[in-house]
């Protein structure tokens, strides 16, 4: 079992302008990610760009992983144009992922945009009563919307121009949801990915509320496994690794 | 086939050693790369006292390169004894630690202490373009860097020293002689040339640190040009560093002239990196009916001003 | 929109010079550029005689980069003056003409004769990393570097006086300042950076000169760190060069301090790379609301130690 | 018209392991290449490799232009890679081509290896009296044979290895041929491209021997277009740039 390994692209299907969703086969025997891990793909081979990219697995079977990915800037435009049969190299899975919730406990799951692809897996094996608050910025960029409803979850899709779903930021939908249910906040905990000011407003809200739970964050990384520290976070505990000690942090701890 | 290179007293398995920094304490490494294999482990700079590093971000991608502030984040010397190289030292290679102080007494301190516990070889940072004060400044000043090496050569009886230079002056040569008659057992070249990089969406340098230090392929025509001409000047071997990504560019650092090669963020890239380049060394060298590595160092034909190369 | 900017007392009509020694004498882009559309056009280093220049190979690729030693191969300062500049003097762009010595009367007598010609600007090149003797010698020595200065100061009566400092030096703050104290108009950073090259095949080094002068975007960082710690130092233009390929690049430059920039491998991509960059600005200071391209100049956020910039 | 352009790939077909017949569809109204004269084709846009290469155009017509190419190194990889309807950037026609023979003069054309493609639209127009001998390693790297002989002239085809043709070297054939030609030496004019120690052994029969001729000659290129001075090659009249004054230059004028 390999945690750098080499494996085949088998599918690069575009669900819209911005987004693939990528299925590899490993050429390698890998280990399974748990939810909230990630892995570094190797982007091209002509130094430019040099490093690998972070990204978490949407769905592992022996044979087959899932990526969904956003196209942000020069590394995911490349990964759009993978094409089937084209052999890359990946290491993972790397970091630590989200804690499973304890018993009595509510995981609240919040994603906002392409914070989906961190916590799709995660929605997959929590427990039926979970809520989930899904956000995206236009009804083209929510994304897995089939597969989260048959998942069983009690989902809650809102989107900033309201067109699909509820109209409003993730954010305030849980704020909303908080205040029509009382009761929730003492048993809740959060799971929570997104971009950095909405995970600031949901650490906020949680910390008025004094609610505990987890946010996955993001940073810049060379190596991805904790030997460069150039992917330093700060928390009430000094800086820390997000691709080790990370990405999966408690929320109450970073230091926004 | 003989892989093994000398520096100072120290046998080395085989020329590849890791770049510091760039491989943590060895332990961020072990579930890719046999340690044992390796010709010297060369850890993270080390201070008196813990570093915590500079805030993020911390690092960007360039063409071919990478900038980084890391800001010298570290355990500090007792945690490193305590913590770090018991581990190390279950390992057989050559442990090699890197050290950076913020006055000539600090570096003294620093490398007495490390000699005391027996590691194998102590390299002297003096080039670190990411922090303040000290660091840089000695690998600047021609006599400051005396100074300093001769007096930390005071304090080590056992380990080798290595001074690691500065790229940034327009005379490496005198450097290393500088290092060479002050006591050095080698040099190490190059350390990142400072650099900087700005988002122009949104008017923010792409590190908080704003300047940091230039890595990676980019580099290495500069690094191996460095560290001809440096081993040209001196007698003793040159440690060649910058951009080494596989066994090709090992082995032009080593017909430059170096006696050993260092590999950094080519370890990002691909974690094993530092065994490829070793079992490259051996089918290379088989290959070209080779039978000592020492043999191909310094081998360029650096004489003759030849036409038509390429053809 | 106003995309002037004043050089001296020179207003160019955008910031988009040519870098010297990679758009010949002008000619060899009349096909594809609109050679009126550029702020300046500075030719290839002048020397006050013809050099025929090193053997080949003079150039070779490396990472994001290339290394070139043409040895400065030029017609000399008389037949520049008699074949090249009457052509160049027919488009209304201003011309700045680069010029090495090996010493300083030689710097003197063609900064003299260039100024009496009635070129519009003179860049001294202290830094150019592929003759043997002049030339870097006074780029790395802040003593020669100003009297030079200051000599060639005193021959030169209309036209700007430009210095083109060397990349290899760890102070480059100080020798702007000199250069601006001893009566530069401006400043040009960065010259290559010296580099080398081996084929691992052929042990040959890959130029025939051993050495040359790194260019391209891997050297991007490093130029625009020392255009920004340059234009902090002094208050006289910074012209910025090395990796400028796109809008983006330039922006990055003037962002850092430059108060023009200059294209050169970026010509051997695009030939028509100069005249993107310039319609380039325009697209940007509209789309950003910015009615004067002055405005970017030195704009980069200096000051606040951010935390997480990218997200 | 222009000198720089864009065109789409059409086909990349492989010829052998080593060797592709490369189509583009010139996006722009392009001029028409002078036989030997080059171009400079984009293999990259990653800046790694940064520079363009220098190609043959082997025939063009208003919709089409071939290109005959070798891998050799990093770029000719790259260009094995390339896809149809990929647009690329191309500068040309460059530089200085085979001039033609001149009146009663017969032309013998010599072409070792790859050298068939900066010749070979050359030997599509010269006249039928002229003589070509072309050389390879192996019957493999002889390419083009069929259209060669549509082509009319009188060919000689020789491999270094005897797979095919006659055996020995592209310049013991030419030394052969001429003395079994007394009568040639005088009338004859050399057009020669291959790899530099062909064209030295080349050059040096036809010093011997008094014959003039032309010889077309490579080396590392920046721009392409004379303004690096980056392709200079050593000449009895000092260095002359491979791109603008050759890449095709008398054989007598090159100092080997
Ligand atoms: C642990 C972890 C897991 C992740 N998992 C996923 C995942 O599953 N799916 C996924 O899609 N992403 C995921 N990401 C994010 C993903 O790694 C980045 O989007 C990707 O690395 C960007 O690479 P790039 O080369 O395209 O962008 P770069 O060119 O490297 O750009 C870097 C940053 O600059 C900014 N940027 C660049 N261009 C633009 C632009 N045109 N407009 C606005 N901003 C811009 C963005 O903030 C971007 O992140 C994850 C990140 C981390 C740290
Ligand atoms: C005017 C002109 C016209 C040309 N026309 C044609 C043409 O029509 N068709 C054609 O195929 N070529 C032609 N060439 C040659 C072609 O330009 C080169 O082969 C090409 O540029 C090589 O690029 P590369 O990136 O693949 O090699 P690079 O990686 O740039 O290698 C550069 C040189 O190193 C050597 N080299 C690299 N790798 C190896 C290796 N593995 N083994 C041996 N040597 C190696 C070769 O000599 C090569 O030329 C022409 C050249 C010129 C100057
Ligand atoms: C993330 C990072 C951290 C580094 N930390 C140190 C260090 O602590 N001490 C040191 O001497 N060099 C340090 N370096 C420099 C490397 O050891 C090496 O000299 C340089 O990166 C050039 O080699 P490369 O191109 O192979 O990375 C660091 C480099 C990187 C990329
Ligand atoms: C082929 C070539 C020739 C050059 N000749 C000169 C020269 O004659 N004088 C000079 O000052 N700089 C010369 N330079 C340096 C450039 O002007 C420029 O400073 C440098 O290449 C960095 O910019 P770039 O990365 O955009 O090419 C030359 C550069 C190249 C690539
Ligand atoms: S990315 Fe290297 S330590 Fe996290
Ligand atoms: S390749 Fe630039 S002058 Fe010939």
């Amino acid at each position: 079992m390999n945690r750098y390994f080499k494996a085949e692209i088998t599918k690069n299907l575009p669900l819209n302008s911005k987004n693939n969703l990528l299925t590899l086969f490993p050429l390698e025997p890998v280990i399974d990610p748990e939810p909230g891990q990630f892995y570094m793909i190797e982007v091209s081979d002509s130094y430019n760009p040099l490093l690998k990219r972070p990204f978490c697995c949407l769905r592992k079977t022996p044979d087959n992983m899932q990526f969904l990915f956003t196209v942000r800037g020069k590394g995911t435009a490349l990964m759009k144009e993978f094409r089937k049969g084209q052999v890359i190299h990946l290491i993972g899975p790397l970091g630590s992922g989200y804690p499973e919730a304890r018993k009595g406990c509510t995981p609240v799951v919040i994603a906002g945009g392409t914070g989906i692809a961190s916590l799709f897996s995660f929605i997959e094996r929590t427990p039926d009563s979970s809520r989930v608050i899904y956000g995206a910025k236009t009804k083209d960029e929510l994304l897995m919307l089939d597969e989260l409803r048959k998942a069983g979850i009690r989902l809650t899709v809102c989107t900033d121009d309201c067109s699909f779903g509820e109209e409003g930021m993730v954010d305030q939908i849980f704020m909303n949801f908080l205040r029509s249910n009382e009761s929730i906040r003492t048993s809740c905990v959060l799971y929570a990915c997104g971009p950095r000011p909405m995970l600031r407003a949901v650490a906020a809200i949680a910390r008025d509320n004094n609610i505990k739970g987890y946010a996955s964050l993001e940073e810049n990384m060379a190596c991805g496994f904790g030997a460069c520290l150039g992917c330093a976070v700060n928390t009430v505990k000094g800086y820390k690794r997000v691709c080790k000690e990370g990405p999966v942090f408690p929320i109450q701890e970073i230091v926004w | 086939m003989d892989l093994t290179v000398d520096i100072g007293h120290l046998k080395l398995k085989n020329p590849v050693m890791t770049a510091s920094g760039t491989f943590g304490y060895g332990e961020e490494y072990a579930e890719f790369v046999d340690l044992n294999m390796l010709g010297a482990i060369v850890v993270k700079g080390i201070t008196l006292k813990p570093l915590e590093g500079n805030p993020p971000p911390r690092i960007c991608e360039t063409p071919c390169g990478m900038l980084n502030a890391i800001g010298l984040q570290n355990v500090g010397l007792k945690r490193f004894l305590k913590e770090k190289l018991p581990y190390l030292r279950a390992f057989d290679s050559k442990i090699i630690v890197n050290v950076m102080g913020n006055t000539l007494q600090e570096y003294v301190k620093l490398a007495g202490a490390l000699d005391e516990a027996g590691v194998d070889g102590i390299e002297l940072n003096v080039s670190c373009p990411n922090v303040k004060k000290g660091g840089i400044m000695f690998g600047t000043d021609k006599k400051a860097l005396a100074n300093l090496t001769a007096k930390v050569r005071q304090a080590v009886r056992q380990s080798i020293l290595i001074t690691k230079l500065s790229p940034t002056v327009p005379d490496i040569p005198k450097f290393a002689v500088i290092a060479e008659e002050n006591g050095s057992d080698a040099i190490t070249l190059i350390n990142t040339i400072p650099g900087m990089a700005i988002d122009t969406r949104t008017w923010q340098p792409k590190l908080a640190n704003i300047t940091g230090g230039l890595s990676g392929p980019a580099i290495r025509p500069v690094a191996v040009r460095m560290v001809w001409e440096a081993s040209r000047a001196v007698k003793i071997p040159v440690i060649g560093v910058g951009g080494i990504m596989n066994v090709d560019d090992a082995l032009e650092f080593m017909l430059a002239g170096a006696t050993a090669v260092q590999v950094g963020t080519g370890n990002f890239l691909r974690p094993t990196a530092t065994v490829e380049i070793i079992n490259g060394l051996w089918t290379y060298l088989d290959k070209k009916g080779i039978s000592n590595v020492k043999d191909i160092i310094g081998g360029v034909n650096g004489e003759s001003i030849h036409s038509n190369l390429n053809n």
